[in-house]
């Protein structure tokens, strides 16, 4: 793991409460799908974890929305300025001294599981971490359709993206003003793709209620209140069928026969 | 700058620097060997250890304060067998300083048998006996809040062990002294002080405490002038040595604290926010020393009066 | 948005709002009368006071922490005599809120004289019975830091008045539940908590404490998790009302202390750094009642299971 | 008393470890000598009290040492920046709102009671207030001179500003290497100034030394830690002749018979 400064590049409403910020630094970034970064706050004590979305050669774009005070002190930070990020390292020889290539911190999803063709399922912000998730599967050969659940048409994001990657974008929202109306299980139901694996990232009844309609091996991607984000003070575990296991270092994403619902 | 020594001398053992990762945010240390030297570091405190592996509490454990924490971790660990076959020795492979086992129980007997097997263990140097944590149900912290259990827990465990034995006080108690005293008379070789506080916080949005215990232990830089206090009575009360504990989170802390009468003094909650916050501190002191015209930090114990 | 209702009500006394500047950080009320309307008040505890007239502590008496601070003012007061003839009826020719005298001792006796006279002043709607300042040798903490003693104090003031009692309490002690309990089973109408921690910070230039008392009463926002707590317990343990105190610095603090279960809420240190605190809180909580869908904040206390 | 926000207008080194900082504000600004405000800093729980070393129409002029943690934070902010003052109203009547004329917080100094002649005695930055003070007495057709005591050259500050203002200025410097060597008293002696009055403002034990000498009247401008700086959290008491008072509301300027040494 390793500190490593960042400078913002752009910091954009792009739905409701919901900002895309696009991060720089110093040197080569990359960083898997399903990993995060966590974010130091001026005047917070811990930081905040936040999903990579797309890694770029030297830095990473990142989808957050402002739910209490921390998203709301970074929403209202300007391109320009700095933020301290804890990363991952690759290939981290036994030193703090923040040189290395940046890597995301934890486990990240397993595209090369996937054997053909894939689903992506986001719930929300969810959707952030599919989007390079996206990429690494297409780069590879792979198929991937994509179905995102919103409450409201406005909370809507990543979708134009992921079509940009040729990646079909089903949509189900709960008022019914996009898409399917009702859960991303109901849109599934009404698309009914073809998959051999699939992958999720939302809210935790959502992942629940995706990993029981689907019987296709899938990985889940678990939030947890962190405190180290890199797996030495146990904050973040939880019971799995292979025993306890961090998520900030084995997780965040497990496969879904592992979690303990 | 003319060369600092940063040495202590802690029963007998001399530690390198007098900085240590406090037990519980430091792992067992082997989780943070890839991101760091860790044998820059004068010790390191081991993660809490039962007799059973315990998956701890609930979560959400974690809760954020102004200038601080609050954990509800729970003594998640592996288990004393885990400790003295895998992980000191593991520890001892790769770093050469002081190695603290943090001994925990929910009994007499419980604290004694920990103890008796972490004895035989050569890869650890000190043993640091919880009485003092507060996110665990009937056991932990009630053997710190008064003088008599303490002090029983003190025989039990200087009965079983040669090495050391560091007494970990909680600092939600009416009268540090008293406790730290009896551990004393007890034979305690020390007293590390403090553990965390008991704190909770709601989630007003939701109307629930943010911790699924509800409280927890609370700690960090807003604990700082607390457990200062505490080290300075404890310190000037008893002859063994304390290490101090709570809030620190720079060089100047570290050098306020051993004014204030600590021989040795951890971090904790700083950690997690920087986990190299110790080699960060390490490295800043020489500097800080030379500031203040001191040259060897072990002058400066209990410089106070 | 909608009207609002802030008004809480406190043994029979209807409070326009649940916002308190804590007794030591306000003075006499007077001092601030000429940078803010104190009408927005929903109460004011006064300076804590004494039989006789008190200088204090030596200076310095105030030192700076990370998110707080420690004093040791040490009950600089004009004597109880000009508390009832001078300062709480001038305060009352221009407030006409909620008027808390904060009364101090150095024995049951004089405790009881105090409120005796005190009973007879008529500016005066509540007691606020001090048994924990930190910062007087031989008085003050020590009556609350065990039941036995905080209940005699009770019984001997509720024996000289009728006004409502409330008694604050130190957080400085190992089961602030018992203590509470044993005023309540003794009389109390009410128990305001916490006081200030005692805590001590060193000048390591000097290599001197920094308060000329060596130690003094830490709070701040600092303190606020473990006020909560106290807050929270207390609360569920007595039937009696819970002024709740400690940290509280924004308009969210006096949502989460009520839903601890604080009935009103005082705001101390923070009122030295920032004189308008209490106004910009008050100005502050019907915004904030609104985003959380609370018409009244009457309707929130103890919300939390 | 009212919280005001000032910007940086410049923020420059002018001797050792000392700064000279202009702040502009919004409004009127009508300080007297002797009085000071209390500057919030950014990451710090109390105010810094500074004196007022001169009162411009629409801003405050500030000498600072750094001394610590919070000045030293005060010398890295750039000129642009904004500083939460809390400071004094002129005819407040009861609101918060920060829009009266901006005076000082404290009692100030009494150029009044000078009849003809005075004497200025500062000690290191002792000498900042003295400024405003000398040019209220030299506007009231006083006579002035200044005696000023530093540890070394490279402290010496204020003494060409009080020059420009045409008041003499006498230096004494601990190692003598400006002007006499020793202490203000020392300077005193050799220079025999005739005044009526004197205006003291430095180290307490240079202040003690200095009204022992003197036989006439003056006055004294102490330092204290303190809590709230306005007079309501009894931090800042001292002992008087006249029983205890509140540096920062009753003084920081007091007689000199007042002053329990
Ligand atoms: C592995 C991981 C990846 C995440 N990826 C994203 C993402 O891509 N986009 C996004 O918007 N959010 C993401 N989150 C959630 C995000 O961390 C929280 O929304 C954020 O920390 C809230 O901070 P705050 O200060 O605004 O909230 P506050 O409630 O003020 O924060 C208080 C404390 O609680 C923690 N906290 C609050 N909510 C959560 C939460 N849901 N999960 C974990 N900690 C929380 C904060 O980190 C902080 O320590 C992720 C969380 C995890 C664990
Ligand atoms: C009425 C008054 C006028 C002053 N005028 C000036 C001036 O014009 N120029 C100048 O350089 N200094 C002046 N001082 C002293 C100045 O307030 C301190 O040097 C400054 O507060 C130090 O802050 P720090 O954060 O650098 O020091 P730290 O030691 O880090 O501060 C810690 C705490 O102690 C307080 N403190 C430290 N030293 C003093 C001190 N000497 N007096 C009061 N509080 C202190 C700080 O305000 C803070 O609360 C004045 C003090 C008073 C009371
Ligand atoms: C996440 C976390 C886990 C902890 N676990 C333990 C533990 O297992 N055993 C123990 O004695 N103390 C434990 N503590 C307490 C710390 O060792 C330390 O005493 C306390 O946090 C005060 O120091 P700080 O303010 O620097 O955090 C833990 C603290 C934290 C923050
Ligand atoms: C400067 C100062 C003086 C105080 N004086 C008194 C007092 O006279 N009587 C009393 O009961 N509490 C006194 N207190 C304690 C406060 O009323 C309050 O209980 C405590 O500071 C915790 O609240 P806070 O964290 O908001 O400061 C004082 C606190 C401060 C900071
Ligand atoms: S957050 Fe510390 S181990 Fe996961
Ligand atoms: S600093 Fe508060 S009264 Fe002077």
């Amino acid at each position: 793991m390793q500190k490593r400064i960042f400078t913002i590049e752009s910091n954009d409403p792009v739905a409701r409460d919901t900002f895309r910020i696009v991060l720089r630094t110093d040197g080569a970034v990359a960083v898997r799908s399903g990993q995060f970064v966590d974010i130091a706050l001026p005047g917070f004590f811990l930081r905040r974890p936040i999903s990579v979305s797309d890694s770029l050669p030297d830095g990473v774009v990142l989808y957050y929305k402002v739910v209490g005070e921390g998203t709301k002190v970074l929403s209202a930070m300007a391109p320009g300025a700095s933020l301290e990020l804890l990363a991952g390292a690759l290939d981290a020889p036994a030193s703090t001294t923040p040189t290395h290539t940046v890597a995301g911190l934890g486990s990240g999803f397993h595209p090369e599981q996937c054997r053909e063709a894939t689903l992506l399922i986001g719930g929300g912000l969810g959707a952030a971490p599919l989007y390079l998730l996206a990429k690494e599967l297409l780069a590879a050969g792979k198929k991937a359709t994509a179905v995102l659940g919103f409450n409201r048409a406005d909370e809507i994001c990543l979708a134009d993206e992921l079509r940009a990657l040729g990646v079909p974008v089903h949509i189900a929202t709960l008022d019914g003003s996009v898409g399917t109306k009702g859960f991303v299980t109901d849109a599934i139901a009404a698309v009914r793709p073809s998959f051999d694996r699939f992958y999720t990232c939302g809210p935790l009844p959502m992942m629940k209620a995706v990993c029981k309609a689907l019987d296709t091996p899938g990985e889940v991607s678990l939030e947890e209140r962190m405190g180290c984000g890199a797996g030495f003070c146990y904050g973040c575990s939880v019971q799995t069928a292979h025993g306890p296991r961090r998520v900030c270092a084995d997780g965040p994403v497990f496969d879904k026969e592992e979690v303990l619902w | 700058m003319v060369a600092k020594d940063l040495s202590v001398s802690l029963c007998g053992l001399t530690l390198k620097n007098p900085v240590i990762p406090a037990s519980g945010t430091f792992g067992f240390g082997l989780e943070l060997a890839d991101a760091m030297d860790l044998n820059v570091l004068g010790g390191i405190s081991l993660k809490g250890t039962t007799r059973e592996a315990r998956f701890g509490n609930p979560t959400p454990r974690i809760a954020e304060c102004t200038a601080g924490m609050i954990n509800s971790v729970g003594l998640q660990n592996p288990g004393i067998e885990a400790l003295v076959s895998d992980k000191a020795p593991a520890l001892r492979r790769i770093y050469a300083g002081c190695i603290i086992a943090n001994i925990s129980g929910y009994s007499v007997e419980e604290y004694a048998y920990n103890c008796a097997q972490a004895d035989v263990c050569d890869a650890i140097d000190i043993l640091e006996v919880n009485v003092s944590c507060p996110n665990v149900h009937g056991g932990g912290m009630a053997f710190g809040t008064d003088p008599q259990s303490a002090a029983a827990v003190t025989r039990a465990v200087k009965a079983v062990t040669r090495k050391p034995v560091f007494i970990k006080l909680s600092p939600n108690v009416t009268d540090i002294v008293s406790i730290a005293r009896a551990c004393e008379d007890a034979g305690a070789d020390g007293i590390t002080l403090i553990n965390t506080l008991l704190g909770m916080r709601i989630d007003i949005k939701k109307r629930a405490p943010v911790i699924a215990n509800k409280m927890g232990g609370f700690s960090g830089p807003a604990v700082f002038p607390l457990a200062l206090r505490m080290v300075y009575q404890v310190a000037h009360a008893c002859r063994i040595p304390v290490i101090g504990c709570g809030g620190v989170a720079r060089a100047e802390d570290v050098v306020e604290m051993m004014m204030a009468g600590a021989t040795a003094v951890q971090v904790g909650a700083e950690n997690l926010r920087n986990p190299s916050a110790c080699p960060e501190i390490i490295a800043a002191l020489p500097g800080l020393m030379d500031r203040l015209g001191i040259e060897r930090l072990q002058n400066i114990i209990s410089i106070v009066p």
